[in-house]
């Protein structure tokens, strides 16, 4: 049988192994790691004895900058929060001021604003895909998924008025409404969007050499997952059946049915690399059936209600987290009840606790698993540095 | 949201001997307030207490407290903690705060408890200057290891420039306006 | 005296052919990828995208030669020369047409294998000498997987060898004949099977996907070349895409009976000295159309597959190909002992053979076409756009 | 055993799945366009009704209430408004735009209250020019009112304002006898 990893790592352990290590860098301009993150391995041959994770190149102190503007017009910096899934993190901020400052919100907005977290997802979850297909060498589905993004970004377009960086979500409602014939386009790009995605399995999905790449490798089980908090795809890969939309029920998630997608192991252990990929192709199907129901439900009306333009927040602070495509979202807003601009506003990202996991995972792994490992969970750099 | 004030009651009961209070109780987020030296305890109490079993550190934050003092300038006066816990399977939470001293505020560190703990800890040590002890491996993470100063504190005066580098742009749209031609 | 004038001016010219066809062939596999990709490749540089490739010689040849320095020089300057030798020479023997056009060697085969290795020293010295971490990783890589490539390569031609009784590949292509089932792949099933067995250990010689890993883009930056750059770097690329060719054509002259069309259409060249150059215009040109049809299956290969990790390189050496080649070299002597040639039983598995074969393209096709309708695509043959 | 045959039967029918689906591409129409000369129609027609494409202002429409100055979070638009003789309001002096900086966030055209009555276009609007690009880095920051016509209504408006601070000197210095005055005047 092939060495485990676990039995390299035991060998590393009682250092017979290390000695002769030669320290690489890679990053933070390295092709593979989805923006500009570091890592110093120390490499034995092939197989890597120590990592140790640098971050903060993408770092722009976005924390700061909200202590210094009112809450609305914070609003254009969380679009670069998490840069690839930007109306997510839009909704995430705007939800953690409405409860706080207990603004109630028109039931057209909300129904398009989760019209556009989902279409978001999908986007988002094609990227994280077509990057893992391309870090393990198969350029051909890559380009497919951006393809079927670009499809997203037109209706983006049409929806908020800008591909990326949409800044579509304000506070109380969304910036523009949006006529019928974009729901005929929608409908029409979601009939060939499951097509794709069955064709996107049988490309890549099922093919043996794929498989073998990310079965087995840098398996995190459920108790590991809660230890290191992972949240959503990473979270649920390991088989932890935890879903925002599910337990926290914001906005009118309730209304809708849609199953939390769990890993199932199908070719590999439960939590491999290869079960985070299948979750997110499996979310990517929970998504569009979500926005079919959102198509049938939405109803004409107002999309922005009133808010006071010089809105000042009641004294008090509110964790409020929402579900973005690469995990737990959680806007910790704090306001001292007197100035415009709120107190202290953190930002917890899903990549940030998904990065914790690597010095202990990498260790015993070879340099094509570090690759293929890193791209499973779908870390972004600008939402661990923020 | 998933906070409720029994979640709060109970594990305050099971804390008995410390001293814990609940503050915000009205509100969607009730906090349990804890002195800082009782921290680990407490977390350890709501982690492995079968009534509790708050497995899932969501979030560690912190923020500098200030006051305007007479002269109208920041006076610091102390640093505050939020750890947000939930449980695994309904994934309720329960949020306890800590507030710190202004000179050289520290904690303990948990992050034997938690794995995550400790990239939450090094972001607070580099961008707040709170040290937690007996931590594995504090070092800044964001920021260069040569650089001086807190950002996120409240009384942080950034430099001009960085080994040379300036930290400000001239602003372009100054060179154009009427007024100084 | 004149007999090596000759040579020289033969080398020559074969050197033109041979850079300009892997030229063309980066143009050519740049489209075919395009159009994998529903894009469409370069097609503004000259009509439909020729001139492209002599556009990107000239670019790289006026880019400045970087040699870093604590490099070492006699080295990292023979690496890329040493490459394209050891590609370039595995074309001496091969029979363009019916007749080889440079040399009829009688060892041709072990010829081929030998120059084969020059390659491996090449990317080893080249990523041990460019002093760069990244490149001494892809050179290592490159030693392990073409050196343990080799064997297998070595085991499918033994079975050749075994067929047709002599190791000239003129003689390899004469005991083949015009028809499919006259062909070697159909001759036994163990001939079927060491095709396969070549064509992949060949992709694995040749650096292609799925075996590409000394210079994996994702993982090694770009392996043991990351420090070449102007006219050395283009020295690795053409030395990559020749070997397309090379692979090509000695699939089709070993298992698929390249050039030979049962009747000859001859033009003799007299040389002094030497009997004269034969060559076989028809033979050449449907030699041609079968070798450019392995090229494009090899390009096709890299658009769909990932790549492999090295230690599963290895198991699929050392457990799937060495072992099946044993077994297909002991199959092929028994079959050789009891089957005489053209003889009842060898005839109908010959027609056997070949129907198995062509069922499987059809139901490929029909795959083809049943995705087509699946996904409720519009079909555009133009191929010029 | 059974898994060896089992792993190449795999490996066989996946790849043969795979190239299947790739050569099933060649057959069909590549869906990238030749931008800038082989269109079928000019892009900004295919664009949607609100499009950010490049900040314009109507100056006519503008009411120079620097509303919008005040919303954008990075302080793109620099613009001033004065009065200005026999104008009743403020009369716009500059507006420069500094597209460098721009993150097409549309917070600005918001806050905008002037607009047009039927084209329902607000001063402050988004074109449909896509490209956002300059030669040289001047370039990015368009000025709606020219350079010399700003400094000109700079001028008149600084002198506007210097007479109006005279005569309210004059006003506060001598205010007895113009009081006596109003009296009658105010009855």
């Amino acid at each position: 049988m092939n060495i485990t990893q676990e039995d390299i790592r035991s060998r590393i352990e009682i250092n017979s192994i290390s000695g002769n290590e030669i320290e690489v860098n890679m990053g933070p301009h390295h092709p593979s790691t989805h923006g500009v993150i570091r890592f110093i391995l120390h490499l034995d041959g092939e197989i890597v004895v120590r990592a140790t994770p640098d971050v903060g190149y993408l770092h722009r102190s976005i924390e700061k900058i909200a202590e210094k503007l009112p809450y609305s017009a914070f609003m254009p910096y969380t679009d670069r929060v998490d840069y690839v899934a930007p109306v997510n993190c839009n909704v995430g901020y705007a939800l953690a001021v409405e409860t706080m400052g207990n603004l109630e919100v028109p039931e057209r907005a909300t129904w398009l604003r989760m019209l556009g977290m989902e279409l978001t997802r999908i986007a988002s979850h094609l990227l994280g895909v077509g990057a893992l297909t391309v870090d393990l060498g198969a350029y051909t589905p890559f380009v497919h998924a951006l393809r079927e993004r670009e499809y997203i970004f037109d209706l983006m377009e049409i929806l908020t008025g800008t591909r990326m960086n949409n800044n579509y979500v304000r506070l109380g409602g969304v910036c523009q409404n949006v006529n019928d014939d974009f729901f005929e386009k929608l409908s029409k790009y979601l009939d060939h969007f499951v097509l794709f995605l069955d064709e996107f399995e049988r490309l890549i999905g099922l093919n043996k050499i794929f498989i073998e790449r990310l079965k087995g490798i840098g398996v995190v089980k459920a108790e590991e997952a809660i230890h290191f908090s992972l949240s959503g795809p990473n979270l649920r890969g390991s088989g932890v059946q935890i879903d925002l939309r599910k337990t926290d029920n914001y906005c009118f998630y309730d209304q809708l049915a849609f199953d939390v997608v769990v890993g199932k192991g199908k070719f590999g252990v439960v939590g491999d690399s290869y079960d985070r990929y299948d979750v997110r192709i499996e979310e990517m199907k929970q998504s569009e059936k979500l926005l079919r129901q959102i198509l049938s439900k939405i109803k004409e009306g107002e999309i922005q209600a009133k808010i006071p333009k010089k809105l000042i927040l009641p004294e008090g602070e509110l964790y409020h987290r929402t579900e973005a495509p690469r995990g737990e979202l959680g806007f910790h807003i704090i306001s001292d009840g007197k100035s415009l601009t709120p107190y202290r506003v953190k930002i917890r990202t899903g990549s940030f606790t998904a990065m914790t996991t690597l010095s202990d995972k990498l260790k015993g792994m070879m340099v094509a698993d570090v690759i293929a490992y890193f791209a499973s969970l779908d870390v972004v750099a600008p939402e661990v540095d923020r | 949201m998933k906070y409720s004030i029994d979640i709060c009651e109970k594990l305050v009961q099971l804390v008995s001997p410390v001293s814990a209070e609940i503050i915000q109780r009205e509100s969607k987020m009730p906090i349990v307030k804890i002195s800082a030296q009782e921290v680990r305890k407490v977390i350890q109490i709501a982690v492995s207490n079968p009534g509790l079993k708050f497995n899932f550190l969501n979030n560690i934050s912190g923020t500098h407290l200030t006051e305007i003092s007479e002269e109208g300038d920041i006076k610091s006066r102390g640093f505050a903690l939020l750890y947000v816990l939930s449980r695994s399977d309904d994934f309720s939470s329960v949020v306890i705060g800590v507030d710190l001293p202004d000179l050289n505020p520290s904690v303990d560190s948990i992050d034997d408890i938690f794995g995550s703990a400790n990239w939450f800890e090094r972001e607070i040590y580099d961008l707040l200057g709170v040290v937690f002890n007996n931590s594995c491996d504090l070092r800044r993470i964001m920021l260069p290891d040569d650089w001086v100063g807190h950002p996120l504190r409240k009384d942080f005066q950034e430099k001009s420039s960085y080994n040379g580098i300036p930290t400000t742009r001239e602003d372009e749209l100054a060179a154009v306006r009427v007024d100084n031609l | 005296m004149n007999q090596l004038a000759y040579m020289i001016i033969l080398a020559v010219i074969y050197l033109g052919v041979i850079v300009v066809t892997a030229g063309v062939l980066t143009v050519v596999e740049r489209r075919i990828a395009g159009r994998m990709q529903s894009r469409i490749g370069p097609n503004r540089v000259g009509p439909q995208g020729a001139v492209q490739w002599i556009a990107d010689a000239l670019k790289a040849l006026q880019k400045e030669d970087i040699i870093p320095d604590q490099v070492h020089p006699f080295l990292f300057k023979i690496a890329p020369y040493l490459v394209f030798m050891g590609v370039f020479l595995t074309l001496v023997p091969i029979p363009f047409g019916a007749y080889a056009f440079m040399e009829d060697l009688d060892v041709g085969i072990y010829y081929v294998l030998a120059t084969a290795s020059f390659v491996v020293i090449g990317f080893m010295i080249g990523g041990w000498a460019s002093n760069n971490k990244w490149s001494l990783l892809g050179g290592m890589r490159s030693a392990a997987q073409m050196i343990s490539y080799e064997i297998p390569t070595a085991l499918a031609i033994v079975v050749i060898i075994l067929m047709a009784g002599s190791l000239n590949l003129n003689k390899i292509v004469q005991a083949q004949g015009a028809l499919p089932h006259e062909w070697y792949i159909f001759r036994n099933p163990f001939a079927f099977i060491a095709f396969f067995i070549f064509f992949i250990s060949a992709l694995a010689e040749g650096n292609r996907v799925p075996f590409d890993i000394p210079e994996a883009e994702s993982e090694l930056v770009s392996g043991y070349n990351t420090e070449y750059s102007g006219i050395r770097f283009l020295l690795f690329f053409l030395a990559e895409w020749a070997n397309l060719v090379v692979i090509g054509a000695l699939v089709t002259v070993l298992f698929f009976g390249g050039g030979n069309l049962g009747f000859e259409y001859l033009v003799q060249l007299p040389l002094p000295g030497r009997d004269p150059m034969k060559i076989e215009i028809l033979g050449f040109l449907w030699f041609c159309f079968k070798t450019s049809i392995f090229v494009f299956i090899i390009i096709w290969l890299r658009w769909t597959l990932p790549r492999v990790r090295i230690d599963q390189l290895m198991d699929i050496c050392w457990k799937y190909m060495v072992p099946i080649g044993f077994f297909i070299v002991m199959g092929t002597v028994l079959w050789v002992y009891f089957v005489p040639d053209n003889s009842q039983v060898d005839f109908i598995t010959r027609i056997v053979m070949t129907a198995i074969s062509t069922w499987i393209l059809i139901y490929f096709v029909y795959r083809v076409y049943r995705n087509l309708k699946i996904t409720k695509a519009k079909i555009h043959l133009n191929p010029f756009l | 055993m059974i898994t060896y045959f089992k792993n190449i039967w795999d490996t066989a029918a996946t790849v043969f799945e795979g190239m299947a689906i790739t050569l099933s591409y060649m057959f069909q129409k590549p869906i990238t366009v030749q931008y800038p000369d082989r269109l079928k129609e000019p892009v900004p027609h295919t664009l949607p009704a609100g499009y950010r494409g490049r900040l314009a202002l109507d100056a006519e429409l503008c009411t120079a209430c620097a509303l919008c100055q005040k919303a954008c979070p990075i302080d793109v638009i620099d613009m001033k408004g004065m009065r200005t003789e026999g104008k009743k309001g403020l009369t716009l002096i500059y507006f420069n735009i500094y597209h460098g900086k721009c993150m097409y966030c549309n917070l600005c055209v918001e806050a905008c209250p002037a607009e047009d009555e039927e084209s329902h276009q607000t001063a402050l609007y988004f074109k449909k020019d896509f490209e956002g690009v300059g030669l040289k880095s001047s370039d990015l920051i368009e000025q709606f009112i020219p350079q010399e016509q700003a400094k000109a209504l700079f001028k008149e408006a600084t002198d506007f304002a210097e007479k109006r601070a005279k005569e309210k000197k004059q006003a506060e210095s001598a205010p007895k006898p113009d009081s006596s005055l109003k009296p009658e005047g105010g009855a």
